[in-house]
């Protein structure tokens, strides 16, 4: 086993246990990192494959991931933020006035 | 290119239509009498178009004209007139200028009533003029949308909206899978290296080419949605409630003219354009007609709500314009056409009549009326003539019709004109259980309770049926009026139909 | 010896990864994620990416998980466990659906990478300067200038999305 | 001068037009007398018209295209020769008098408001009207226009008493049945325009222009149209209702005229059933048939118009019977005498009941002889006719009917197919048939006028009632010596169509028509049985004391009393199904229907939307599950696809 | 001097890195608008009286309808740019005329929107709604994965916080969350997606995937990861085109989001995935189209289905058009998944008549809002014909042309959607069959509204809605009668769909 495919395996798991996680947890900011575990697995897989390569494209893609993640952390903390602060528990299950 | 005179008759009701919406306010009255106005030009305008078919010489297609529309499917405005669509257009125009005539009573924003009725007969015209398959599927659509504002929202029972809902829901789902016939008729005729096209004659020259398995899927995929609409027997259940629950006058549009939208379809788009399909598929419509003209005859024998009485024996009538029509040969056709012309002027002149009645014993029910005749004996005199022309009483219209469909049945086999006796037979005993039970019979022992204006037909009634029951009589003594003007047509379409079918 | 730091790196992601999504307290979860971040930056080195180890450590460990910690105190979310969600089937279903999505992938990479090498070029080796910051540079603004330059606009989302939701009352 | 025809046929419809028209402008009487004044014209044009046409032969006059589709063409168009203005004389003539006759009818007792006569008058012309068309018009499609008109009008005056339930069915049985005759004769014609090589195949001159099968189909069809005009067995039950209808009516339409268009058809196509072997089988089957059922059923009915109505048919089956051995001018003579003694009857009947203000049920009357002695004599006048005593006219048309078949059998008779026994048989039916008339007419005579008196008192007859009789009865008792079998024929040249195929070769299946003169044994026979019905009829009834109680019959007798109760029959069989099918699918079908595609098809989408509604739970991460589990089966689709490759 | 230094230190030949650098600035003139828009509305808000706030609106509508404008008269004509980063064809100018178009249509009721509810609209909004749009566009015009993604975050950031922007609305609020929350993870599937085909094509530019592709095909072990990168990939476009079962969150976004940004997220979003389907699926995952053609195949039944049946038992007039939006992707991927020539154009024209009538029935929920978003109630179209005739009638007309009526242009869309199935024949009849079918069960939940407008009883006495401003009587106007055109003229907006259809190079 090569060392990208051990890399790219590790991706994959933690790809697989940050979308349980999103699933399983009903803290919304843990399901946010698990969303970033994600983000992670993919830069992991990302680099990987750009370390095989030779370019730099595959760590540019890593650098708009790492951006784009920041600016969804400000915007989804903020979210998170508003919607719970009045809110004595932090559950999602609670946030479901729309269904049907 | 022509004058566009078709497009003109087509258009002229939407004009109309427009012009009500657009006007400002003014009297319901003078609203009205705009609308009578504009729909007597329109039936002046289609009775010039039919006078240039009056020597019954022109065969195929006249006064074209052709617009494109939207190239990648072959679709293109293209309308045009021969001289069957010439009567049914004439028909139309008519009906729906009695139709109009007869609905100045209507309760609650009459303008958009007027206007939807406008709308209709455009929408009517269209699919008769149209000479492209997709141009024909859009007036096909544009004719529901009225027909359903108009159930709906001006309709007689509380089941209107539903009714209105249940005959959009059919019709589409019949002329759905038409388009998609439509479609794939497009797409499977195109030459190599040309572009396809959906004109109804070069497709009828091109559509030899498809294998008979294709031919018969695309057939019956057009002849849902014309069973749908005409209906025939499997596909009926939206129309007694859309008859009944209808205005009336819009009833008459739907009962007179709608339901042979259905029967030309089938003559243009099953029999013109499959020449050798519908032969195969002639005995399984031919069966179908036959049901439909037994079930809505028994149907009709057991109503006791009039309107409803009328529905199913216009279920039956119909069926009779279809077995002419899949009889495939001269004499069904012609009587097909002819008959179509009939039923289109005796059906909605006994919606007309029953209306005329209804409001005054303000019902329907047969329960409750009975011994009319020695209270409105002309108005009996009236129902007594149209029943007697709606069972087919040799002398009459409709007789002319049913003895050349029935015969053209019998030519292409006896069992279909011996079923369809059994629903002459059956259609005099409907109509005159309808007629005595209403205007003859003992005295009811309870009046209804709205029989205040029981009155004897005033002078504005005359004038619209006096006309009416002459048509009939003329009609039925001088028939040839009527297919002298198409025979010539009928032959051209079925030998080249035989031609094209042969050479399969 | 890099195979031993690989292996222990690789472990050490997995095991905090799941410790994000099973540790029962947000701030513990937190922690997890710091320790994964830390552990995939030490293997984007490994892996000759030392620009984007640098990135990784400032933005994701030094930015964002700040972020996270500050709103994690500032929410500060009682303790939760997961093995006493009242949602049985949807804990049903995210477990078994996520070993589904695991196994498919993992799966797929053996099918893909196992039995032979990837025709890479050797990694372990001198991999030239692919990682290095200047070939990085140049190739950020140059061929890929037009992605960096969104990527203002969508700090520029962000900016006016603070400032939407701070203003919030 | 054969061109009158049309001046025939148009008086009556303006007749007709006039007064359904002017309505309430004319008075009740003035529209009578105008209904009269256009029968008596176009029985002058009929004369005009006879005199005209004794020498044509098919001769079509007023003729113009009237449907044309391919390679059909049918034509309107009158015929001038003597068998249509000969029949046209008879309805003109016997519709004339019946006319007249219903002034006094109508007017008189009947004073009901409901019952303007003025509505009678219309239907009477147009009855006139459409009967004349019958008769004149010279193609069968044309025909089938006075065919479907006198059906029509027959409806309208058997229902004329509007305001009576079972007048109003009984119209709306004789239209339906009718009906079934007209789609007969439809379906006929449509067998001879098919299979017909002439150019104008429905003209009457050319439809024996079939051959083989299609001539047998054609004529079978025909036969259904003739039966069902002229009552007889198995479409006869409308006929004894029709006696609802007014008196009057029953004499012109159900008697004289319209029933008799049967036998006017089979006559009128002989060129036609001349050649077909299985026409030969059937018409005098049905014609015996008729006779002996029919005069089994008037053995007991108790109601007076009854009784005439089944000897009617009984007659009429005489007619089929001649007309269906190729005896179709002993037929048209019998048609001609039954007219004027059977008319006669009908309108002594109604004058009886017109002068007992409506009483029908002969068990009430009795001891009348005295009271009304000349209604008496006129009704004697008639019965005798009917039975067949020498002199009077029946006695000439019952010998030329029975003398057309052997008693005793023959040598020279035509191969048959049912043998030629059959003949024989046919022959001794018509004796014991001839044997029931005289006893059923006199049995009603006997009870009507003699026996102990009833408690009714009834009034005078108006002479306008009278005279028609009068002129009846003189028609009843020398009618008949126009045409004296074998000794002369003064209605020769008036059944000189009928001839024209035999005259050439005649074909060889038929019995000779007996023109060599009456035979003595037959003769005896017949006035023998009938005299011999006369007194049965004396000894039993007419000698009675007691009046005979009005109560209902039991066993053989409501057999026949019921029509064998064949009536009953049909409605179990053909009308009661039906309309169980019609208010089933009234109550059941077509709502349900609709309602099972609205809720099979729509309810299963509206449930089906519910139930995926439960799928929008609003958790979100119920919605992520949902994403996971898409791309999970995403994956699998594809790394199945992967394997596979 | 700096550059060439680096140059000289890394060995990079100077010519072909010229050729790396060019730097196409007029391939985007639309999107430097737009920015310099937000720009331009986030600064005015300081010199702008509170009380003059529909300024801002203006500006807003002048940006859209410039940078729709710069498009044909500035844009450069290049069928790529940006290194082959982004395309500035004709495909791109006509997502301009759509996104734009319909970011000023929202942008116009907005104003009126804002007032109804009695919220402010402050400058983040109309700066939101123009970045909104400039992503939307952007999509449209990527030509390389991570463009597309970042495209793509900047519209959904833009997106998550416009859903949450009535501040004291609770379901507002939620909307914004559970976009944010479900987009995240949706997007970050399709990011490992992109990992994957970047990590075996070695580049993330579609010409070279296409190359890489047109070589290789799947062929190899490393195959399997072309394909679960190609599923992976599809997952986030089906959660933005909202298909079955990526769906779930659209009803609840669409109901909670304010009316014009449900109404330009049902138009924009589709508008914008359906080019990016266009240009990398049909574009550059050509060689592939047996592999991914019946996942979208499967995806487009799927969706018609459940998104219309969904709609048939809806209360809630933005919801129902929330699913049937819906049910409306599902007609889009059955072209996408058909991809014939005639689908391409047929789904152009498809989406452009979508805009119109989606924009058009948005515009008549936004008529009726009241303070407390009562109004989205079928009940509350009880006689909207008697009061408003107009507002009916364009609603009417709108639903018409989204149940496939002819001759509204929804009928075309559909007429051409089905017929390219038809062309392709074969399994692709069963996208038609289906697609009838569920139109006719659509044509019962329009028809439901129409019920209510025309047939109804009488409107509901608590809340009537007031006469619609002028800018939101103007977008009534312009869609209803859009609509119509669309349709009637069909023939045109056909042509410019084909044409624009063209710039995909595929079978």
């Amino acid at each position: 086993m090569s060392q990208i495919t051990f890399t790219l395996l590790v991706s994959a798991v933690i790809f697989s246990v940050g979308a349980a996680g999103v699933l399983l947890r009903r803290n919304p900011l843990v399901q946010f990192m698990s969303i970033e575990l994600m983000l992670n697995a993919v830069n992991l897989a990302l680099i990987s494959f750009a370390g095989s390569m030779g370019t730099a494209e595959g760590q540019i893609f890593v650098l708009m991931v790492l951006t784009v993640a920041a600016a969804e952390a400000v915007v989804g903390l903020g979210i998170i933020v508003a919607m719970f602060r009045k809110r004595n528990r932090i559950d999602v299950d609670d946030i479901r006035s729309m269904d049907g | 290119m022509d004058f566009p005179l078709v497009s003109l008759i087509i258009f002229w009701p939407l004009l109309g239509a427009l012009l009500l919406i657009a006007l400002p306010k003014v009297a319901a009255r003078s609203l009205f009498w705009l609308s009578v106005f504009w729909s007597v030009v329109e039936f002046g305008l289609s009775v010039g178009l039919l006078i240039t078919f009056a020597d019954g010489t022109k065969t195929g297609f006249h006064w074209n004209e052709k617009l494109e529309w939207l190239k990648a499917l072959g679709m293109n405005y293209q309308v045009g007139v021969d001289s069957i669509s010439a009567w049914l257009i004439v028909l139309t125009t008519f009906v729906t200028m009695i139709a109009m005539f007869s609905s100045s009573g209507v309760q609650g924003r009459p303008r958009l009533y007027w206007a939807w009725i406008l709308v209709l007969e455009t929408g009517i015209l269209g699919v008769f003029a149209a000479t492209n398959l997709l141009n024909f599927y859009v007036f096909w659509e544009v004719m529901i949308i009225p027909a359903y504002f108009l159930i709906g929202q001006w309709g007689v029972t509380d089941q209107r909206v539903k009714s209105a809902l249940r005959f959009v829901l059919y019709t589409l789902a019949g002329s759905l899978l038409m388009l998609l016939a439509m479609l794939a008729l497009a797409f499977l005729t195109v030459p190599a290296g040309g572009a396809p096209t959906l004109d109804l004659m070069v497709l009828r020259t091109r559509i030899s080419g498809l294998d008979s398995t294709t031919q018969a899927w695309l057939f019956l995929a057009f002849a849902a949605a014309f069973a749908v609409k005409v209906p025939l027997f499997p596909f009926q259940a939206w129309q007694p409630d859309a008859y009944a629950d209808a205005p009336t006058p819009v009833t008459m549009i739907l009962s007179g003219v709608m339901s042979k939208t259905g029967a030309y379809g089938f003559l243009r788009f099953g029999i013109l354009l499959f020449p050798a399909t519908s032969r195969d598929f002639a005995p399984l419509i031919c069966t179908l007609a036959l049901i439909s003209i037994i079930y809505g005859a028994v149907a009709a024998l057991g109503q006791r709500d009039l309107k409803r009485l009328l529905a199913y024996s216009s279920l039956s009538h119909t069926g009779f314009i279809v077995l002419g029509i899949f009889a495939l040969n001269e004499q069904g056709v012609n009587g097909a056409v002819l008959q179509m012309v009939n039923h289109g002027i005796t059906t909605p002149a006994l919606f007309l009549a029953l209306a005329a009645l209804s409001n005054r014993t303000g019902t329907t029910e047969i329960a409750f009326m009975s011994n009319l005749e020695s209270r409105m004996p002309r108005l009996g005199a009236l129902f007594l003539i149209l029943s007697l022309a709606s069972m087919g009483l040799p002398g009459l219209n409709q007789f002319a019709g049913e003895f050349l469909i029935i015969g053209g049945a019998w030519d292409a086999s006896p069992i279909y004109a011996i079923v369809a006796v059994v629903g002459v037979v059956l259609a005099a005993w409907y109509a005159m259980r309808m007629f005595q039970s209403v205007w003859h019979g003992p005295k009811l022992a309870q009046e209804p309770p709205n029989r205040n204006k029981a009155l004897d037909m005033q002078p504005i009634e005359l004038a619209v049926f006096v006309p009416i029951v002459l048509l009939i009589v003329l009609l039925g003594l001088a028939p040839s009026l009527v297919t002298g003007v198409f025979d010539a047509t009928v032959r051209d379409w079925l030998n080249s139909g035989i031609a094209i079918a042969s050479g399969r | 010896m890099e195979q031993v730091v690989l292996l222990i790196l690789g472990v050490l992601a997995v095991a905090s990864a799941l410790g994000v999504v099973l540790m029962p307290n947000a701030v513990y979860s937190a922690m997890m994620l710091l320790l994964n971040l830390l552990s995939l930056a030490i293997l984007f080195l490994l892996l000759h990416a030392q620009f984007m180890f640098a990135a990784q450590l400032v933005i994701y460990a030094g930015a964002i998980l700040v972020l996270f910690l500050f709103v994690v105190t500032l929410l500060n979310p009682e303790g939760e466990f997961i093995f006493r969600d009242k949602k049985r089937l949807q804990r049903a279903g995210a477990i078994s659906f996520g070993l589904f999505l695991a196994a498919l992938l993992i799966g797929a990479f053996i099918a893909a990478f196992g039995k032979v090498q990837p025709n890479f070029p050797d990694s372990s080796g001198a991999a030239g300067s692919y990682g290095s910051v200047e070939a990085f540079g140049i190739a950020l603004f140059t061929q890929f200038l037009l992605p960096f330059e969104l990527t203002s606009l969508v700090l520029l989302v962000a900016l006016i999305g603070a400032v939407v939701l701070g203003k919030r009352k | 001068m054969a061109e009158a025809i049309g001046l025939v046929v148009l008086f009556p419809l303006l007749g007709f037009l006039a007064i359904a028209l002017l309505g309430q402008m004319i008075s009740q009487k003035g529209a009578a007398i105008l209904a009269c004044a256009a029968v008596g014209l176009a029985f002058l044009a009929a004369l005009v018209a006879l005199a005209g046409s004794r020498d044509l032969l098919h001769s079509n006059v007023w003729q113009y295209t009237w449907i044309q589709a391919g390679n059909w063409k049918v034509s309107f168009g009158l015929y001038a020769d003597p068998l249509s203005t000969f029949m046209a004389l008879i309805v003109t003539g016997v519709g004339f008098l019946i006319h007249v006759y219903s002034i006094g009818y109508m007017t008189d007792a009947q004073g009901n408001p409901e019952h303007d006569y003025r509505r009678f008058f219309a239907y009477m012309n147009l009855f006139v009207f459409t009967m004349l068309l019958l008769v004149c018009s010279n193609n069968l499609l044309f025909l089938l226009v006075g065919w479907g008109g006198v059906g029509l009008s027959s409806f309208l005056l058997i229902g004329f008493y509007k305001d009576k339930p079972s007048a109003v069915a009984a119209a709306r049985k004789a239209l339906v049945t009718n009906t079934i005759g007209d789609v007969g004769l439809l379906l006929g014609i449509f067998v001879i325009i098919i299979n017909s090589p002439q150019a104008d195949p429905l003209n009457l001159a050319n439809i024996g222009a079939l051959t083989g099968s299609s001539r047998d189909l054609a004529a079978i069809l025909l036969i259904i149209a003739a039966v069902a005009k002229s009552a007889q067995l198995p479409l006869h039950a409308w006929l004894p209702d029709a006696m609802e209808g007014p008196t009057p009516v029953s004499a012109l339409i159900h008697a004289a005229t319209m029933v008799t268009a049967g036998v006017y058809l089979i006559t009128r196509c002989h060129n036609l059933f001349a050649y077909s072997d299985v026409a030969l089988v059937i018409i005098p089957l049905i014609g015996a048939a008729s006779a002996l059922f029919a005069a089994t059923c008037a053995l007991v009915q108790t109601d007076i118009k009854r009784v005439l109505a089944y000897s009617t048919m009984s007659q009429l089956g005489y007619m089929f019977m001649a007309a269906g051995v190729g005896a179709y001018e002993a037929a048209m003579f019998h048609l001609l005498t039954h007219a004027f003694f059977k008319a006669l009857l009908f309108l002594t009947a109604g004058s009886v009941i017109h002068s007992l203000d409506g009483e029908q049920d002969m068990r009430k009357m009795g001891g009348l002889a005295k009271k009304i002695p000349m209604t008496r004599n006129l009704f004697l006048v008639g019965a005798l006719a009917i039975s067949g005593i020498l002199p009077l006219s029946g006695f000439f048309s019952k010998e030329a009917i029975l003398g057309t078949f052997p008693l005793f059998g023959a040598d020279n008779l035509p191969n048959w197919s049912l043998g030629n026994a059959s003949f024989v048989i046919l022959g001794w039916v018509g004796i014991i048939v001839a044997f029931m008339t005289a006893f059923y007419m006199f049995r009603a005579f006997f009870l009507v006028f003699y026996g102990p008196k009833s408690d009714l008192h009834p009034h005078k007859t108006p002479n306008v009632m009278q005279i028609p009789l009068y002129v009846l009865a003189v028609l009843a008792v020398v009618g008949g010596f126009l045409y004296v079998p074998g000794a002369y024929n003064l209605l020769e040249k008036y059944f000189e169509p009928i001839r024209a195929p035999f005259l050439d070769g005649q074909p060889q299946h038929w019995l000779s028509i007996n023109t060599d003169g009456l035979e003595l044994t037959k003769l005896i026979a017949a006035v023998g049985v009938a005299i011999l019905g006369i007194f049965v009829a004396y000894g039993i009834y007419g000698t009675r004391t007691k009046p005979i109680p009005v109560r209902a019959y039991q066993g053989f007798q409501a057999f026949l009393f019921n029509g064998w109760y064949l009536d009953k029959m049909y409605d179990l069989l053909i009308a009661s199904p039906v309309r169980w099918l019609a208010r089933l699918l009234t109550k059941e079908a077509d709502k349900d229907v609709a309602e099972a595609l609205d809720w099979g098809f729509g309810g299963s989408v509206w449930f089906g939307s519910k139930l995926l509604r439960k799928t929008e739970t609003g958790y979100v991460r119920n919605y992520a599950l949902g994403i996971l589990v898409g791309v999970v089966a995403i994956l699998l689709y594809v790394t199945v696809v992967a394997i596979q490759r | 001097m700096l550059l060439g230094n680096i140059l000289n230190q890394t060995k990079i030949d100077p010519k072909a890195l010229e050729d790396l650098g060019k730097i196409e600035w007029g391939a985007l003139w639309p999107a430097w608008i737009v920015t310099g828009g937000i720009l331009l509305v986030l600064m005015s808000d300081l010199v702008i009286p509170k009380n003059r706030r529909e300024v801002l609106a203006w500006l807003t509508i002048a940006t859209l309808v410039a940078a729709m404008v710069s498009a044909f008269l500035l844009m450069d004509n290049k069928a790529v740019a940006f290194q082959g980063m982004v395309a500035a064809d004709d495909l791109s100018r006509f997502m301009s005329v759509l996104i734009f178009g319909a970011g000023a249509l929202a942008a116009l009721t907005s104003s009126d929107y804002f007032s109804r509810i009695g919220v402010e609209a402050r400058s983040e909004y109309y700066a939101l709604l123009l970045a909104t749009t400039a992503g939307m566009w952007l999509i449209s015009v990527s030509l390389n994965l991570m463009v597309f993604f970042v495209s793509l975050e900047i519209f959904s950031l833009s997106l998550y916080i416009l859903s949450g922007f009535l501040p004291r609305s609770v379901r507002s609020h939620e909307a914004g969350f559970k976009y944010f929350l479900l987009s995240s993870f949706a997007t970050a599937f399709m990011l490992y997606g992109m990992a994957l085909i970047f990590g075996i094509t070695k580049s993330t530019t579609y010409s070279k995937i296409l190359a890489y592709l047109q070589t290789n095909k799947i062929s190899g072990d490393t195959g399997i990861l072309i394909l679960v990168g190609l599923a992976l990939l599809l997952v986030g476009f089906s959660f933005k085109i909202s298909a079955v079962p990526f769906h779930m969150w659209t009803p609840d976004v669409y109901e909670g989001a304010p009316t014009p940004v449900t109404a330009l997220m049902a138009v924009g979003t589709k508008a914008a995935i359906v080019a990016g389907f266009l240009r990398l699926f049909t574009g550059a995952l050509d060689p592939i189209r047996e592999q991914w053609q019946p996942i979208i195949f499967v995806l487009a039944i799927l969706t018609m289905l459940v998104g219309n049946i969904l709609a048939v038992t809806q209360n809630n007039v933005k919801r129902l058009l929330a699913y049937s939006s819906v049910g409306q992707a599902g007609y889009l991927l059955a072209g996408i998944a058909v991809d014939n020539p005639l689908a391409r154009q047929g789904v152009l024209f498809y989406i452009a008549s979508y805009t119109v009538m989606t924009l058009g029935a948005f515009a008549v929920v936004i008529a009726l809002e009241g303070p407390r978003s009562e109004g989205q109630e079928l009940r509350y179209f009880n006689g909207l014909a008697r009061s408003h005739p107009w507002l009916a009638a364009t609603m009417a007309v709108c639903l018409l042309s989204l149940g496939g009526i002819p001759p509204t242009a929804g009928f075309f869309g559909k007429a051409l959607v089905f017929g390219s199935a038809m062309q392709a024949g074969g399994w692709y009849i069963a996208l038609a069959l289906v697609g009838i079918l569920t139109s006719v069960i659509a044509v019962f939940y329009y028809f439901r509204i129409v019920v209510h407008m025309y047939m109804g009883g009488e409107p509901s006495a608590r809340h009537v809605p007031g006469k619609p401003a002028l800018s939101l009587g103007f977008v009534l106007l312009v869609t209803g009668i859009g609509t119509l055109l669309l349709g009637f003229l069909s023939g045109y907006a056909f042509d410019w769909a084909q044409q624009a259809a063209a710039v995909i190079m595929a079978r």
